[in-house]
């Protein structure tokens, strides 16, 4: 299964900029339905940050997986996640992809090749690993796609896990979301080293350092890295640098960075606006093509949203036979 | 006369007067600078303080944990703090292998003394990952003392306390609580408590049958408690505050007196705290006393689901415990 | 005819079976390849089974926990050994908010058939990191099954049935156990066995106390009962075998039976699974049966010492329990 | 306090060689005494790797802390550590270090500067980088050495600590003894990107390799690291190659490498041997000078032996009161 495997008869750019502007439309309706006290908990969203999982995801074969976050709804749609079924889930319904048990942090697809969001920082790295080992005895050719952000890089997990995949020549692709920030920690303070793509070298395996607000330059680096781990070449650190204009969740007051920063970032370096502009520049797309994946995105989140609402709510009656399997 | 405070004021205030007093001492954890930690605990403290003794870290909680147990026993006095006691997952080599150990290990010529503050247990939808009650594990660790402060005033005692105990000292602080208000009476300087860690509080007599709760299943406990005074039943609650060590003395006492006992807290029934405090009792002379089985109100053995109503499952609320113990006042 | 085997030759020969039959297991571990483990429990599998089924890794519990969880839910069998049970701390996070909560949190869509197998237990001179029992910890945790074989057939048994398991299982072998010998039928498959996860075996009947224990120490609580029988106290003896699930039933109809309850442990007493024992028997009818405050003879509150002397003093003897159902009796 | 402390008025050459063949002497007295059955447990044998704990010791300031790991019995000595207060440890007596409650993997003098041996790999990496905050914080103008094996770099506690020091530019020396295995496992085959030095680049700090079987070149080196690190540098990953001869632990049958390997680091890369030959032929020290070293090594540890032996055992008396201070 996978992304591609929703049939999808329009151009790749379409396709493309209408699956981003799914993932921030998604984003959108969770923050109007979170403001009606519809959902429970907190949430972390990932708007300002959709080429890095489009892109990334979009670089995939069928059958491929990826391991996710707690910032993972892109990822989740990216992968060719349902919206209806992740909305269900977060307004607690029963045929939420996670029967609402799981919530925001832990949107999974198993069969459809998404492993799971995770609320430990770096807790699917290791996992990922696991899936890539399973890769690699089977012969199976697919690859394990980890997404992991720029504070996750200094948890042990990702050391054991990144060496781990070295010396087993693991098919994973290590792809780092950085966002600049930890919560509140900027990447630049915590990591020792300058960048994430720099450790790569200590596992004596190829790093390298993308714009990540660049769907096609996303997309290029981690299809070569797969393309390569696909090939028994082994890992790789892709690390795209990107931007969330949201707080890091619910609370976030945001005053460890300045308003000023996060304008910037969204009047000058916003994914979907840069890959509308190209691609109508390079005439891939026109007005009126993009003016239709935006409605197409909308109303997809809408119909979505709608269907969710719909759905039976999340029930307590088999709670105590959930536990095991 | 005592002003009214909210939880998570009270364990500023308790840091503040320590950092205040006490050059040795100074913060470390995620996010606990200019954010003012995840549940806002250490807000604003970094501008009095500044960046050397409240310590921004990496999201590290291994070297978190490890690196207090370095600056411990070299002579500073660290508070940490995880920032979801789930966390604490990362650091159970320094805090079990490590801090609960050297002294012990290296003949008591070592003093650990360092504290992990961690917020836990659900309420929240936060899910399974960020919602745990996990005492249970470190109550089981020879070395270490836990303490789970319930009302505002312990909040702030039991923290000064903590770092005023040579040992490292668990202290973990429930998220609902943090909100939760109550009358406080701000000490003047660290001496001037001296609560010591490990007895439990009676906070409501009664004669019918004895709870004993922690956490903010202690203040359910006595909601619970006033609920049943209406209808007629008189229990005693007892706080137990710290569950190690456990006051089996004041649970025993208590039991002696009303014949009945129930146990609660939020963490999952099979091994949790709750089953030492009744084996404390019943391996007692209290066993005679008692005149019914003893219950157990805790969380249901799953993970927490994240769901509202299936969260609200999971979780002993006021209305099980009163049901429990009419039941068990029945028998 | 059941042969005589030793403890660690039934686990491999449990997983010799298993490798045999089953393509999807593999071992991962700290020198289990030509080294052979630790303990001798691999020795030459390895040769037989090759390197990428028998695969040594790199001194990283994290990973090798972590490893194992991405294996199993994308459908290999992983055999992850933690050289010994202490270093478990570096890999709570994959065990406890991963491995245990996947199946729950993910709505029931993924399974997670992995065995850990960890090394406990004092006895050898190692000290207080390399000597714990934690078993307690993961009996808390819902998601996980923990069993403890005690006997050189239940050492293969329980293993087949843990693998056979669709959910993670913690196998804690004592690492004094490898060597003692016992009668051992050879199963042929792994489907030969079908020993649940979760059921107590009465290893010895008796009508004056009930005697419940788990893994060395049910081995010891066998023996100190035979010493028992020779001063004319004629004891019941329990191996509790999996500490999550309890098997509550068969001690509750014991404690009925015999009216007196010890509980034996090698771990520290506080928070023991003992303490779990105990109050499934009192938060039971059982209570009504018991003529004398529980006992328990269990692992003394402090690190592991290495001095032989002290060591011996912490762990609990076959004189201990001797002496302990003496004064039960007698009481 | 520390090894500076000692008083001997001898020429430093014949000090460090002493003290090399106390750490040697030290650990074959353990082995006959293992053999006797008068330890209990196990234990790792330093033997083969004398220079890096004498030489990395040796360039340390009084004052200073070390941190030690379970292969620990020569950096105590090196530190100063009193070789009959060792042997009474690993002897059960209530003089030991550890009043016989830790032996052999958890020998401290942390009042003379010995952080301790610890049983947990790189359980001692974030302690030593909390050691060095202390010092760094208080301007204490020490350092902290931080010992560690080459199988430990691939724990997540080596990434965390390494990481931590470097952002914080703590006073630490982290002395990487690299003998090649980690119980069983090639340091090539365990650790991806070669050599633990070449991780260091990935935490954007100095990273060097030295023969740790040359006390000189480990002592130099450890300087460098240790005056940058006083200095308010930051740390400095050194990574001494020295090799062990004996097993693992008591249980090892040597399986994994060839009794050929033994024999050659033990013929042609001795470390007493050559800073024996290095001193003859540099004229540091005579013939005479050298057998006086040896000599007086060996009686200090039969001394030792001999001390420990009468010493009060371990009791169990105040045991239950021993757990909390
Ligand atoms: C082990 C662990 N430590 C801390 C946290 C709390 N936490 C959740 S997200 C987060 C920041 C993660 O930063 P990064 O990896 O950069 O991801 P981002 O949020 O920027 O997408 C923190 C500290 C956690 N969930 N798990
Ligand atoms: C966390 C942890 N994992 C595993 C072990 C078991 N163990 C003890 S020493 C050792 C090898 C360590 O290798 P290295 O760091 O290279 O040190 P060396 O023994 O070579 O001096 C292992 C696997 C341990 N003590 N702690
Ligand atoms: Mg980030
Ligand atoms: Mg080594």
């Amino acid at each position: 299964m996978g992304r591609n495997a929703r049939r999808d008869p329009r151009s790749l750019p379409a396709r493309v900029l209408t699956n981003m502007w799914r993932i921030r439309r998604f984003e959108e309706a969770l923050e109007e339905l979170f403001s009606r006290g519809m959902l429970h908990g907190t949430m972390h969203l990932s708007i300002g940050q959709e080429a890095t999982a489009e892109g990334a995801c979009g670089a995939l074969t069928d059958g491929d997986f990826i391991t996710s976050t707690h910032r993972g709804h892109g990822h989740a749609i990216a992968h060719g996640g349902d919206p209806m079924l992740m909305m269900a889930e977060l307004l607690m319904k029963d045929t939420g992809y996670c029967r609402g048990r799981g919530g925001s942090m832990h949107i999974a697809d198993v069969a459809a090749g998404n492993l799971g969001a995770n609320g430990i920082v770096a807790g699917s790295m290791t996992i990922a690993a696991g899936a890539a080992l399973t890769q690699s005895v089977t012969d199976s050719g697919r690859v394990v796609l980890c997404f992991f952000g720029d504070g996750a890089a200094n948890e042990g997990s990702f050391h054991e896990a990144v060496n781990l995949s070295a010396i087993w020549k693991l098919p994973v692709v290590w792809l780092c979301e950085n966002n600049l920030y930890g919560m509140s920690m900027a990447q630049e303070l915590s990591t020792a080293g300058g960048s994430v793509a720099n450790r790569a070298g200590g596992y004596g395996i190829e790093g390298l350092a993308v714009d990540g607000n660049d769907v096609v330059a996303v997309h290029d680096a981690v299809k070569g890295a797969a393309d390569k781990a696909r090939s028994g070449n082994g890992p790789t650190i892709v690390e795209c640098i990107t931007y969330r204009y949201r707080g890091h969740s619910k609370s976030d007051r945001n005053l460890y960075r300045t308003q000023d920063e996060i304008d910037r970032w969204r009047d000058q370096h916003d994914p979907l606006a840069r890959f509308e502009q190209r691609a109508l520049d390079s005439k891939l797309l026109t007005e009126g093509d993009i003016s239709a994946c935006r409605a197409q995105a909308a109303a997809d989140i809408t119909e979505a949203v709608r269907q969710a609402l719909l759905q039976p709510d999340a029930t307590a009656d088999d709670l105590l036979e959930s536990a095991y399997a | 006369m005592p002003e009214t405070l909210a939880y998570s004021a009270a364990v500023r205030s308790a840091l503040e007067l320590l950092l205040e007093h006490d050059d040795r001492v100074f913060l470390a954890g995620e996010d606990i600078g200019v954010y003012g930690g995840a549940f806002g605990v250490t807000d604003g403290l970094i501008d009095r303080y500044g960046p050397e003794r409240i310590r921004d870290t990496p999201i590290s909680e291994d070297a978190i944990a490890g690196m207090a147990v370095g600056a411990a026993i070299t002579g500073l006095r660290p508070i940490v703090e995880m920032q979801f006691s789930d966390f604490v997952v990362n650091a159970m080599d320094p805090i079990v292998n490590q801090a609960a150990k050297l002294h012990f290990m290296y003949g008591g010529k070592v003093e650990v003394p360092m504290v992990v503050r961690a917020p836990g247990g659900g309420g929240t939808g936060a899910a399974a990952q960020h919602s745990q009650s996990l005492e249970a594990w470190f109550a089981h660790v020879p070395g270490l003392k836990v303490v789970m402060p319930a009302t505002v005033q312990d909040a702030c005692d039991l923290l000064l306390s903590a770092v005023a105990d040579p040992n490292p000292v668990m202290l973990l602080e429930h998220k609902l609580l943090y909100k939760t208000e109550g009358p406080f009476v701000r000490p003047k300087a660290p001496t001037d408590v001296t609560e010591p860690l490990g007895s439990a509080r009676t906070t409501r007599a009664g004669t019918d049958a004895t709870i004993v709760g922690y956490s903010i299943m202690a203040v359910r406990a006595l909601e619970a408690a006033e609920q049943l005074a209406e209808r007629g039943i008189d229990a005693e609650v007892i706080d137990l505050r710290s569950v190690r060590p456990i006051d089996h003395n004041t649970v025993r006492a208590s039991v002696r007196k009303t014949g009945r006992l129930l146990v609660t807290h939020e963490a999952p029934t099979a091994g949790g705290v709750g089953a030492e405090v009744v084996t404390g009792v019943v391996e007692s002379d209290a066993l005679d006393y008692l005149l019914a089985p003893v219950q157990r109100v805790c969380g249901l053995e799953v993970p927490m689901p994240y769901a509202r109503d299936l969260e609200r499952a999971v979780i002993p609320q006021v209305e099980d415990v009163v049901d429990a113990v009419e039941q068990l006042v029945k028998a």
